[in-house]
């Protein structure tokens, strides 16, 4: 079955959700919103879904454009607001949360701040909402819809979200208890982190896509391995759901 | 009870003072309180400090019409419609003082501002140049367990402006669905102006206590607004207006376009 | 979503272990959880940390079956009834652990639990000897203001044991009325006891998603215990019985009396 | 007309009460209780009205013993839970509460612990409920239904609540903002205290009490002022409002 690299973007963060993960999904977040929906109705039906509408389980009858919309709150538990799923984080029971970024390193470090100069920047970017807080203590898992050597810098210009600083045990050091980018998730491949230096390192590139192309798309040193396999495409079922659910194409935002 | 029902130029008038520290809830293009943000603008209140956590047009809007002098916020972004015009352009001219947050610590802010306490140990940060360039946050080491943390000072806005669902004319506030920082803003401000869908009478408030979600001691203005929130959504009455926003992101792209948006949709009321 | 609906026997034996810390809810002779009470004696749990805030009853016959080692509280009394009689003889004996606490400390000691954080600060407790017996309050100074004020370290409940008025077979709660620390409790609680005067269908939840106070994530086992607070209070479903709690008065005057109290309302069921 | 003392002291601590107060009623506190209906139906109609109900406002047909019974949500307009009456104490919005005690010192601190040593006391009483909190920053007034030399201490055993410590600027070397007991409202008599000294002072003496009555029953020298006027009684109109509301004599609890 054809699909587009939205609906295998969406296919893929859904599979980071396990059964049981208590999983937000932020502002501005229109594949995670479609894959935690995805998730919850396929693999990982214990999944608590919180999105920011505030909403405990919604069960929409199609995704909203705004990832925080009222459509968001349709056929829920309950509300609860952020303020409350940030103390289930602080509690170390949030699992995961999605989070997009202007430039990412090597290092999984990510900028939603500046280009430039923090007090008179070159470009001022919106902020990292739930960055820099998050990733200072939980599991992540990065999305880039556009993989380009703009995007994956050598150094950005300012860490809003941290990743592993400047690898090896730095996190460690400056006692970040835990946590830190698990995947990165683009149009062109999936990416991890080495686990000893907390290098990027691809995990498999898309059908159609090349270790070249992830390459010379990347601006800093990716960990080649010896074998990278070609990314499991959704399966049928996925894409029934998501166009489904999808009816007005939210998920191609971010490609527009 | 003092009945606080009253016209929303007589509402910001009383309540908005320049150099105030504003709340604005809702969050994104959700139930924002724009029909006070268009007052405070045909009112031309000066140097506001706007605090909120996930923001788009109403900050871009009274930022842009020269309202505001600082900023303390997660994020300020217009969403798929792109970065926010008027805030980007007075952050890259250096126009306003930027205190920037993450969501984590902007609503702790905001609740210790509730809570009454002058800050409130909050986790993450570390390692983040947010925590570098703030303030507001400090690093912190538990007495009792040694971890370490960060203290989030409280902001204690001055005014809170919130749109709800409804209201009686004494201040007791029905918010129904997504409740966002709305509650703990208007328990963190000396002054409250709350806009609603609907007044309703107040032996509705007293048969269903349990549904004042903000009761009317921490209220100071009710305002009569109907479709008070638009373009912004407000659940169960309306949703947002995609087409409105698109014709803002358009006008607003240069500042003579943004005053002919202000002319046409502001000053024209 | 897993169903959590289970005997009351059930839930004591799987989720309250000798050693828990156990905040119960309600205050005074006002829904506290008798039932879970009741169970818990009848087990022989040992060595549990009571943690409340204005509590009777229910902390009184724990102490006095011998269930407790430690206590964390405001105020353990039976108001007009007088002093607690097992609290009074246990601790004049030194045979709790006295934490004592006031409301404020309390309250905000089981909040800062359910917000994730070690310690938060608290106006207060300056020039008071509840202060300087304390190990699990200390002086500070905000680093923003320079303000004294004292940190509140989090007391991390293991168990919470609440009693609502109506929950889902998943353990989505909808509780009426005063709340007291009860949501607080639950979503401070590693593991959570909620027994209920009624189930209702899921559907009725889904239906009212906003008077849902405890979603079920924060629930470990749901409880059918019509008249579970009896002889506490559970408001629009019945009154304290003010009888019973003189014959209690009466009868733990004396460990032997506290003994036949327990024959007659507890092992007996 | 002919009264009790409980329907004086209701009277005397609902004159403390000025219209515009938040105030807050704890638990065992019946005459307390009464006061604030009593108060918020003549002379503070604005005043907001917490109890340990968590009920804001209620306006019950008839007061329950239990002072947290759930005929103390009777008609209120929202619940709010204690822990929020006291972030509005801690942000200086509460005006006032009335706490109870087991002794009092000169410079009215109270004890609610122990009599005795903390570790092994003589006499382990309930705890301070919210005395060590509230005191330590805002407007109390002490009520003692029982006005005598054992509750009337030179030295309280343990500072539950603190007073003016040891008197003069103590609170300020401490590091107290402000607050402390305005009054102390007894059975016998009300007291304040001297401003320099911060030592309790005779205000006035009940009707049909003498001056020497009160000081053969306090263990501790008094400020005794030159004049001593008769305290004010309840008005008719006060009575009938108490006894109406209070049928069943929940005033009389502490007398019996």
């Amino acid at each position: 079955m054809e699909y587009k690299v939205s609906e295998l973007m969406i296919s893929l963060m859904a599979r980071e959700i396990k059964d049981g993960d208590k999983v937000l999904q932020g502002l501005y977040s229109p594949m995670p919103m479609i894959a935690c929906l995805l998730a919850k109705h396929f693999h990982a039906p214990n999944m608590v879904f919180f999105n920011t509408a505030d909403a405990v389980d919604p069960d929409p009858s199609e995704v909203p454009f705004s990832t925080a919309g009222p459509k968001l709150q349709e056929n829920c538990v309950a509300y609860l607001p952020l303020a409350e799923v940030f103390d289930l984080a602080q509690r170390g029971e949030l699992s995961l949360i999605f989070l997009g970024a202007a430039q990412v390193d090597m290092y999984g470090n990510t900028n939603l701040s500046v280009i430039g100069d923090f007090s008179r920047p070159k470009v001022r970017l919106p902020g990292g909402a739930a960055s820099a807080f998050l990733c200072g203590f939980m599991d992540t898992v990065i999305w880039v819809p556009r993989h380009n050597s703009k995007v994956f810098v050598e150094k950005v210009s300012f860490i809003t979200g941290q990743g592993y600083i400047n690898g090896w045990d730095t996190r460690e050091r400056l006692g970040i208890p835990k946590g830190g980018p698990r995947k990165v998730i683009t149009n062109l491949c999936v990416m991890d982190f080495e686990p000893k230096t907390k290098k990027m390192r691809l995990v498999s590139v898309h059908p159609g896509v090349t270790v070249d192309d992830v390459v010379n798309n990347t601006g800093f040193d990716l960990i080649i391995p010896d074998e990278v396999p070609t990314t499991e495409p959704p399966t049928k079922e996925e894409l029934e759901f998501i166009r489904s659910i999808d009816p007005n194409n939210v998920r191609e935002l971010e490609f527009k | 009870m003092e009945k606080k029902l009253m016209p929303l130029k007589e509402a910001i008038e009383r309540f908005v003072s320049d150099g105030d520290k504003v709340a604005l809830g809702g969050v994104g293009r959700n139930r924002c309180p724009m029909d006070a943000v268009r007052e405070i603008i045909r009112q031309g209140k000066k140097n506001l400090h706007l605090i909120g956590r996930e923001k788009g047009l109403d900050f871009d809007m009274l930022i842009g019409a020269g309202c505001v002098s600082k900023v303390s916020f997660a994020l300020i972004s217009l969403e798929e419609f792109g970065l926010a015009p008027n805030f980007r352009r007075y952050a890259q001219e250096g126009k306003i003082e930027i205190d920037e947050h993450a969501c984590g610590s902007i609503i702790n802010s905001i609740r210790a501002s509730a809570m009454g306490i002058p800050c409130i140990p909050v986790k993450g940060f570390i390692g983040s140049d947010v925590l570098r360039h703030s303030k507001t946050i400090k690093e912190f080491i538990c007495p009792f367990t040694g971890e370490k943390l960060v203290l989030v000072k409280a902001l204690n806005p001055d005014v809170a402006i919130i749109h709800a669902h409804k209201a009686d004319e004494y201040g007791n506030v029905q918010l129904f669905g997504s409740p966002w920082e709305d509650i703990y803003m208007a328990k963190a401000a000396k002054k409250v102006i709350v806009t609603v869908e609907e007044i309703v009478p107040h032996e509705e408030v007293k048969k269903n206590p349990h549904l004042t979600a903000i009761p009317y001691f921490y209220v100071s203005a009710v305002v009569h607004a109907p479709r008070g929130a638009y373009p912004t959504s407000c659940d169960s009455y309306y949703n947002y207006d995609d087409e409105h926003i698109k014709e803002y992101v358009q006008l607003a792209k240069t500042p003579e376009g943004f005053q002919e948006y202000l002319k046409k949709y502001v000053y024209k009321e």
